[in-house]
């Protein structure tokens, strides 16, 4: 797996990407929130990237960007070589746009109540159109099939379903057109283990079985690590890390994904190291330098004026971070 | 899949259950039951006209001008003898037709315009002042016009009621658009491509549905009162059309000494604005997916 | 301190009555940390609304006992329970992105229990407030005092949940999954706040959640809860070193490990009953890896196995007396 | 704000002229010659024809449309045909009547449309419920000028408490202004209180479902408080969006209330004027209800993002 | 019962009206403030004969082409200038210019001012009626001060000679007109008399209020917040039966309904059709059914008139004989063409007699349609002849009182009357005969010829219902309410 990363071309290129939004108001003047700045990154087929980081990070920004939700404010998207940003993004995106999918956080939220679970799941099917009726309920079955459901829930609707059900539906809506491409956001926070345990070993089957690539964007940082390949840490809606599962996890070089590893509540330990203080900054103004600067225990004079550029440290691995400037 | 769920069957509801479930909840809803049967006894009454009565709406007899009701005119006669109560159940026709069409022919048009204002961000602002200058017409003034270009007729009134209607139905729709265009099962059709047209009638609609069924409601009754005014101003269905604003305008001028003239249709119009309101208030209730019903 | 006794929950629904939370009981002292886990839907949340007695009342049918220092709040008039609700007993809703008033400013949320129960004005209110969002780590707290919730992030209106439920420094605080929209340096942070706080005033907390390596953590006491039904309580390292019930078990085996690359994550087969048709038995026979004939023809009954440690398992129960 | 506020008059002026045209149109359109009714019906034709040329009306419909408004961007809304005064002067002289009749009714429709909405909502299903929307709707289910002639009977001509008919101006006397006034807002006001009361119960129910609602109750708010302080102030969107329309409802004018009470208000100046073919002052009266419904619509806008801080304007 | 002093009059009138220039006056609440305000040279008197008002009197010359009017002394506008005759020809010129009623002057020569008090009208040809023509109250030819000579039509400043000036007036409210001071009245009658005689004025204003609904006039009069009040329907008016403040009152005559029938509009171009139409009408139930109080009178004048002809015209009146209709129907070759009977919803009487009529016309086997416009449009149709109507009402109030050179107009245009040769020639020799006998004789042919020809068809004489508070006193009935000589007794 990992060395696929070096010898097949990414499906996603994403480079120097910006989000702003325009807040404020009512008085008050109007301000900008850099919600996403400057994040660049590839996505390989058959990868999972995994993205954690604090709430407000920009997560869920980055992954409605990539899937043509969210207009981006700068820097560029290119998927499966058709750039989506820019004058013609719009056609571009068209042309791409039945590789991509996107599951909600929130799968209840995700389903039109007043639908049939066959017809939200053959919605993507219906917009595009030519099917015979056979064919689409067919495929119907058989999505359902591939997700664990019976074929016989076609005509229920959403509300009919436990959470891990729903969870299901929304992903075989996803996979109505065989995409190439889908973001998870937050896609099992809401469930117990046990469902959440489920939900994963099928997105793991899909991948093996079909090749999909996900962006996958989640807190809980064991679930991160049970389906990625390669993570992108966020702090402040910029990436400070960005490297493969393994090596994030057993030698963490940014002081920020030190300090998120650290905190992870362990069933089986008692304690978890002390946590690092203070707050994630405003993304409002932003402090000349490194933006975990007031927080970090390692921080030195050039933290507080250079902002630290994202820079490979060893094969695969990325930090932005002065202190592996040298390296 | 280890865990392929097989449950009994009988667990979820079928398709016809859900239907009859529905219907169940209607019907156990006190206020949706009055009002169903208070329009329903209107609407019979209605159709059953010449069968409860013998004469015709329109029948003068001026020997019995203002006859007070008694056993021969049951509602009493107007000032040709004309007999109300034949008059009002005749009306029925007219301003439940008046009431309907115009109901949804506002509806119609409100949701249009209130979901293309709500999912086209860009004529927004463009369509919703032309529906406030919409309603700034007076529905008397497109009254007037439409039975000058189309003729006075019923249908004209349908249509200027409709048109003053438009832009407050919109209103609403829209309100409620807005709310449902942010939610993530937009987004969802539109990562699955869906268009414009696609996300506005299978998504946006449906779930509208429940304001704008409840604002129809109160339309239909809204426009039969309206029916009233403008014939109490002389616009409304032209007579000797048995209208029961018609009826009510006619009879202003013996309010006291015939008041039966005035009673009896305004009773029904109270009566069937009455129904139609219980009834919205029932379908409210019951859309409202929060709300358990008492038996 | 708070002993429920035989709690019963039953939610008014379109075709009746379904039986939300079945003859709960469990007791809990002052100072004491006790958590509630369990599969999505198994009436934890339910069981918490219940102490305070916050279910609407027309389609909510309770039975049981709730006792609270000796009173009973499940009879207690309105006006009563009102002035325990905020200053004896509070809670943190497990939603934050609704259950904060989106017309008031977080300031006078927080401080709005003061002033109901300490009787303070605005200014000293606010004051508090300002005090309280510092507590949960809002930095810039007196700016921020003023600010709606919806110029907040997820997490942070999840800590100002917080810091109103603490405002009054309650006896008993409910978090119904006070952690989840916090990432994990935050969550850790909230964790050594209520712990100062139990030190501090003797406040005992239930706490709800999914995430068995905080409950691990925080609670001394633990419940599991399936289908309406507490069906283990252990001390917090028993259940975690040796849980008893099938289902503690399948649960505990389903978390995922951040230490450790696994391949397949474990799920527990099967899926939680529909509470309007629990199985005549046992509601985890139809998924249990034990299940025997007798599992199916009656309810079990919830059984010592061994002092502080309670299972509804007859088969387990046998095999450890057999065993001990 | 300021800015708002005069892009969204700009936003509306072009459509104002739309509509200002389509009035002309649909005025024209109309049978009926307002000359043959200057003149009298015991004129002849030649003099028939010498009114209509005197009032330029024997122009082309496009000529005219563009006299009027070459005069309008002038500031000249042009001269009524009926009332032998300026079209400004006339609607001058009736704003007043309308406004105060208009302001009346609203302030007995709000407290009591909100109060009655509230009531409901709060004794969802009970009697309490029931008694408040059937009164409710007894305003919103009978015709008002019926009401109104009854009111009269009973009012004035029984009880003789208030006059029957006219309109004192405010500056001549208070006390008689209020008096010329309480009737025919009470009756305006008994059909938008059962409007607005409906749709406040519907909103108040919505919110009282909410979840904030079981956050303020655990704190130990009382009831009261959360149905003011919780409740009710979730709902001012919703109410201020209907209040909005009964406003621009009774700026509009109650025809009927006012022809029933002989008040001279703008609702009967623009039914006469109608009536009558008074074509410059149905087109300026509409350009003054249509500007009157803009401003509104303003208005409620910049409440929505006082009462709802959610709201934004980009 | 001497008058006692002071007060105003509180009239609650059905409406306002829009302007107050004589020259431009047709409607009845123009005319009734323009008849305080304004006084004419000659006018009508109780009896609708025309006597001298600011004329001392007049003299017709014996070719009966020179008028000479000789003014009265000492008459003094509002704004204090005395009237003398350069006031006078101003009138009568500026009415030549603008007045709908202009033809009258169609014919004159020259208008001379000889002196400062008199004013002489020379014709080209002789004109026995024009006096009468001088007397109308519609477009009255009220004196006025020359300054308001090349005012346009409907502009003047309301200045008058006449026993009370204009007040306080805010249209679509309210009118008052206030007590002139300064008003001499003529010394040479014992009081009041129609429009002329000695007004003497005991008010101090009277105040028009307009209410346009009945109901509300009749509930002002019941709480006391009218003194009087008009246009009352008849079914309305009764409620004031049995008030002991209040007498109802009913004035005639007033006004005539006809139905009109549009003789160039098919079918009802043919004349049988015409004659089937008037052979199927109940003149009994269209008077019920208007709600009016009305009296039965086939005349187009009323009885006593000078042009009354007797029973030798009664045959076409409330025939009601649809058996008869039914066959003039037939040997019209009628064959069910649609009949269109177009009224408005203004006035309540004409909507509810041409329903009335509907039915009646249908029972004798004719094909109807009911056109209800509003009064607008009906009456712009009346008088264009557009709109497809064959059939509508109306009521005719100056006409029957002022003689049949009044009425010429009207008999022509409202039926579009074309090439009809016996109205030519009765007309044509109406005109040219000084004889009165001779005019009578045209008079009576013109009469038959209408009404056989079913051009107009004669419904009734409709009265006015007003209400009088028992307190105000000296009321005199009249086809319109005059305040002069009226008192209030508290
Ligand atoms: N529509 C918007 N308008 C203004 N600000 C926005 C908008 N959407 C997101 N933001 C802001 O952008 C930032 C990043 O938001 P985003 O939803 O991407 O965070 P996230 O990393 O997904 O957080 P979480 O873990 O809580 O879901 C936040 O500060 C948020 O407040
Ligand atoms: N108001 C209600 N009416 C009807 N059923 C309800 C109501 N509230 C909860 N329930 C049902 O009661 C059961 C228990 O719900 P509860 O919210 O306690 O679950 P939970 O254990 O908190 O789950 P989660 O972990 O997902 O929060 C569920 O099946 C739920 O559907
Ligand atoms: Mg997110
Ligand atoms: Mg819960």
């Amino acid at each position: 797996m990992k060395d696929m990363a070096d010898t097949t071309d990414p499906i996603i290129r994403v480079r120097n990407l910006s989000r702003d939004f325009q807040v404020g108001g009512r008085g008050r003047k109007r301000q900008t929130l850099h919600a996403v700045s400057d994040a660049s990154f590839d996505v390989l087929p058959g990868e999972t990237l995994g993205v954690v980081g604090e709430s407000g990070s920009g997560k869920s920004t980055i992954g409605r960007m990539l899937v043509g939700l969210l207009p981006a404010t700068r820097g560029e998207i290119e998927l499966f070589g058709e750039t989506i940003t820019g004058p013609s993004g719009k056609q571009a995106l068209a042309k791409v746009r039945h590789k991509l999918q996107f599951v909600f956080q929130d799968p209840h939220a995700a389903m039109n109540p007043r639908m049939r679970i066959s017809d939200i799941i053959a919605e993507p099917i219906d917009v595009r159109g030519g099917w015979t009726r056979k064919d689409r309920a067919d495929r119907v079955a058989e999505l359902l099939e591939l997700v664990g459901l019976s074929a016989a829930f076609a005509d229920r609707f959403p509300h009919e379903f436990s959470g891990g059900q729903r969870q299901r539906i929304v992903i075989a809506r996803a996979l109505a057109l065989d995409p190439a491409f889908i973001v998870c956001d937050e896609a099992v926070a809401a469930l117990d283990v046990s469902m959440q345990a489920q939900v994963i070993n099928l997105l793991m089957d899909l991948q093996q079985r079909l090749g999909l690539s996900y962006l996958f964007i989640a807190h809980d940082l064991a679930v991160v690590r049970a389906v990625s390949t390669r993570i992108a840490v966020l702090y402040a809606g910029e990436i400070v890390e960005l490297s493969d599962k393994r090596s994030l996890y057993t030698d963490p070089k940014h002081p920020y994904t030190q300090a998120l590893l650290a905190a992870i509540p362990r069933p089986e330990v008692g304690t978890r190291k002390p946590p690092i203080r203070g707050e994630v900054p405003s993304l409002l103004n932003r402090p000349p330098g490194c933006t975990l600067c007031p927080r970090c225990p390692k921080a030195f004079d050039r933290c507080r004026t250079e902002a630290p550029a994202l820079r490979e440290v060893a094969p695969g691995r990325k930090v932005a971070c002065h202190l592996y400037d040298g390296v | 899949m280890t865990d392929a769920t097989t449950l009994p069957a009988a667990a979820m509801p079928p398709r016809s259950a859900r239907r009859r479930i529905l219907m169940r909840r209607l019907w156990r809803h006190r206020s949706f039951r009055v009002g169903a049967g208070i329009v329903a006894v209107i609407v019979l009454m209605a159709v059953a006209a010449p069968l409860l009565s013998g004469g015709q709406p329109n029948a003068m007899s001026l020997r019995n001008r203002f006859a007070p009701p008694s056993a021969d005119f049951i509602f009493g006669a107007d000032n040709f003898g004309r007999d109300i109560f034949t008059r009002v159940l005749y009306g029925a026709r007219i301003s439940l037709w008046i009431g309907f069409a115009s109901a949804m022919l506002a509806a119609a048009g409100g949701a249009l315009v209130g979901m293309a204002s709500a999912w086209f961000r860009k004529l927004d602002g463009i369509i919703m002042r032309i529906m406030d200058a919409l309603l700034a017409f007076p529905a008397i003034l497109l009254a007037i016009g439409i039975n000058a270009a189309l003729g006075p007729q019923v249908s004209s009134v349908i249509i200027a009621l409709a048109s003053a209607y438009v832009p407050r139905m919109a209103r609403i729709v829209r309100a409620a658009a807005l709310v449902v265009r942010e939610l993530d099962y937009v987004d969802a059709a539109r990562v699955s491509g869906a268009g414009a047209g696609r996300i506005i009638f299978r998504h946006i609609l449906p779930n509208v549905m429940a304001p704008l069924l409840v604002s129809v409601t109160f339309v239909f009754a809204y426009a039969i009162l309206a029916e009233a005014a403008l014939s109490f101003l002389g616009i409304g269905p032209p007579p000797p059309h048995p209208s029961w604003g018609n009826i009510i305008a006619e009879g202003r001028d013996y309010s006291v000494e015939a008041w039966w003239i005035m009673l009896f249709p305004g009773l029904a119009i109270s009566l069937a604005a009455l129904g139609m309101n219980l009834l919205g208030d029932g379908l409210r209730d019951v859309l409202d997916p929060r709300l358990k019903i008492e038996a | 301190m708070l002993q429920i006794e035989n709690l019963s929950v039953d939610f008014r629904v379109d075709s009746g009555w379904i039986s939300s939370v079945t003859d709960v009981s469990f007791t809990l002292g002052p100072r004491a940390s006790l958590g509630i886990v369990g599969e999505s839907g198994s009436g934890k949340s339910v069981t918490a609304l219940s102490v305070l007695r916050l279910h609407a009342a027309r389609n909510t049918r309770m039975r049981g006992r709730i006792m609270f220092d000796g009173q009973d709040l499940l009879t207690l008039p309105e006006r009563r329970m009102r002035e325990i609700r905020g200053r004896d007993i509070a809670m943190i809703f497990q939603d934050p992105m609704h259950s904060l008033n989106p017309v008031l400013t977080i300031g006078d949320q927080i401080g709005e229990t003061l002033r109901i129960h300490q009787k303070l004005d605005a200014a000293a209110a606010q004051k508090a407030a300002i005090g309280l969002l510092d507590m949960v780590r809002i930095p810039d707290a007196a700016r921020r005092v003023t600010d709606y919730p919806h110029q907040l992030s997820g997490g942070m209106r999840q800590r100002v949940m917080i810091a109103m439920a603490i405002a009054c420094r309650p006896r008993l605080l409910i978090a119904d999954e006070p952690t989840t929209a916090l990432d994990v340096t935050v969550q850790a942070q909230i964790l050594d706040l209520l712990r100062d706080l139990r030190e501090e005033i003797g406040m005992s907390v239930i706490l709800i959640s999914h995430d068995l390596g905080l409950v691990a953590e925080f609670a001394e006491r633990v419940l599991v809860m399936y289908a309406g039904e507490l069906v283990e309580e252990a001390p917090s390292l028993t259940m975690f070193a040796r849980p008893a019930h099938p289902y503690s078990e399948g649960l505990l085996k389903a978390i995922p490990s951040a230490d450790e690359d696994v391949g397949r994550l474990y799920a527990i087969p099967g899926r939680i009953p529909d509470p309007g048709r629990r199985p005549p038995g046992c509601n985890f026979a139809p998924r249990c890896p034990l299940v025997q004939p007798a599992c199916t023809a009656a309810p079990p009954p919830l059984a010592t196995m061994e002092p502080g440690h309670l299972i509804r398992c007859p088969v387990r129960l046998a095999a450890m007396e057999t065993t001990g | 704000m300021l800015k708002l506020i005069a892009f969204r008059i700009a936003q509306a002026i072009p459509v104002m002229l739309v509509v200002a045209v389509l009035t002309f149109l649909l005025m024209h359109l109309l049978p009926g010659d307002p000359a043959t009714i200057i003149a009298g019906d015991q004129a002849d034709q030649a003099s028939i024809d010498q009114i209509r040329r005197d009032l330029g009306l024997d122009r082309p419909v496009p000529v005219q449309l563009w006299h009027w408004i070459v005069n309008l961007a002038q500031g000249d809304f042009g001269r009524s045909l009926m009332l032998n005064q300026a079209v400004a002067d006339a609607v001058k002289e009736r704003l007043p009547v309308t406004l105060s009749l208009a302001m009346l009714a609203f302030a007995i429709t709000l407290p009591f449309g909100i109060a009655f909405g509230v009531i409901a909502a709060v004794w969802r299903d009970t009697w309490v419920d029931s008694a408040v929307m059937i009164l409710a709707l007894v305003g919103v289910s009978v015709p008002n000028f019926w009401i109104a002639i009854l009111s009269v009977i009973l009012f004035s001509v029984t009880l003789g408490w208030l006059p029957s008919a006219g309109y004192v101006p405010l500056h001549d006397s208070f006390s008689g202004w209020l008096a010329s006034l309480i009737q025919p807002a009470v009756v305006l006001a008994l059909f938008q209180i059962g409007y607005l009361a409906r749709m406040t119960r519907s909103a108040m129910l919505d919110v009282l479902d909410q979840d904030y609602i079981r956050t303020a109750r655990a704190k130990g708010v009382a009831v009261n408080t959360i149905i003011v302080k919780h409740a009710f102030r979730n709902t001012l969107m919703q109410v201020v969006t209907v209040a909005g329309y009964i406003l621009s409802l009774l700026i509009g004018g109650s025809v009927v209330i006012e022809q029933i009470f002989a008040l001279p208000g703008i609702g009967r100046l623009l039914v006469q004027a109608i009536m009558a073919r008074d074509y410059p002052v149905v087109q300026g009266t509409m350009l003054l209800l249509g500007f009157a419904f803009v401003f509104i619509n303003i208005l409620i806008d910049l409440i929505y993002a006082y009462v709802d801080p959610r709201v934004r304007y980009d | 019962q001497d008058p006692k002093m002071g007060g105003t009059i509180l009239y609650a009138n059905n409406s306002g009206p829009g302007q107050l220039d004589p020259q431009m006056a047709a409607s009845l609440v123009e005319l009734e403030v323009i008849a305080h305000v304004f006084e004419p040279l000659i006018s009508m008197d109780a009896n609708y004969d025309a006597k001298p008002m600011l004329a001392e009197s007049y003299e017709i010359s014996d070719d009966g082409k020179t008028f000479t009017f000789p003014l009265r002394k000492g008459v003094k506008f509002h704004d204090g200038q005395e009237m003398t005759s350069a006031d006078v020809k101003a009138t009568f010129e500026r009415y030549a210019e603008v007045s709908p009623g202009k033809a009258t002057l169609a014919d004159v020569k020259e208008y001379r001012t000889p002196d400062d008090y008199t004013f002489v009208i020379e014709l080209n040809n002789l004109n026995a009626v024009f006096i009468d023509q001088l007397k109308t109250p519609v477009y009255p030819f009220s004196i006025m001060p020359a300054s308001q000579r090349n005012k346009p039509a409907r502009e003047i400043d309301v200045v008058g000679t006449g026993p009370f000036k204009l007040g306080e007036w805010v249209k679509d409210s309210h009118l008052v007109i206030e007590k002139n001071p300064d008003y001499t009245p003529r010394d040479d009658a014992d009081g009041p008399d129609g429009y002329v005689g000695k007004k003497e004025v005991y008010v101090d204003a009277v105040r028009y209020n307009f209410l346009p609904e009945a109901n509300a006039r009749v509930a002002a009069m019941q709480t006391g917040e009218a003194d009087i009040t008009t246009a009352l329907p008849l079914d309305l008016a009764k409620r004031l039966e049995g008030n002991d403040k209040v007498t109802p009152v009913t004035v005639f005559p007033y006004c005539q309904q006809y139905l009109i029938v549009h003789s160039s509009q098919a079918p009802t171009d043919n004349r049988q059709v015409r004659q089937a139409i008037r052979e199927a009408v109940n003149v009994e139930d269209l008077i019920l059914a208007s709600g009016e109080a009305a009296r039965e009178n086939f005349s187009m004048v009323y009885p006593g008139g000078a042009f009354f002809v007797g029973d030798d015209n009664a045959g076409w009146y409330n025939q009601n004989d649809p058996a008869k209709a039914a066959e003039t129907l037939k040997a019209a070759g009628y064959n069910g063409e649609e009949i269109v009977l177009q009224s408005n919803t203004n006035y309540s009487y004409m909507r509810d007699s041409i329903l009335v009529l509907a039915e009646q016309l249908k029972a004798a086997g004719m094909n109807v349609k009911v056109d209800i416009t509003d009064w607008t449009t009906n009456a712009s149709n009346m008088q264009s002849g557009d709109g497809g109507w064959n059939v509508s009402t109306t009521s005719f109030c100056s006409n029957p009182i002022l003689g049949p050179q009044q009425w010429q107009t009207m008999i022509y245009n409202f039926p579009h009357v074309e090439n009809n040769k016996v109205l030519d020639d009765a007309y044509a020799k109406f005109y040219a005969s000084l004889d009165l006998s001779d005019r009578v004789a045209a008079w009576k042919d013109i009469e038959a010829e209408v009404l056989d020809g079913a051009y107009m068809i004669k419904v009734s004489d409709r009265g006015s219902n007003r209400a009088i508070a028992n307190d105000l006193k000296g009321f005199r009935e009249f086809n319109i309410n005059l305040f002069w000589g009226m008192w209030l007794d508290r």
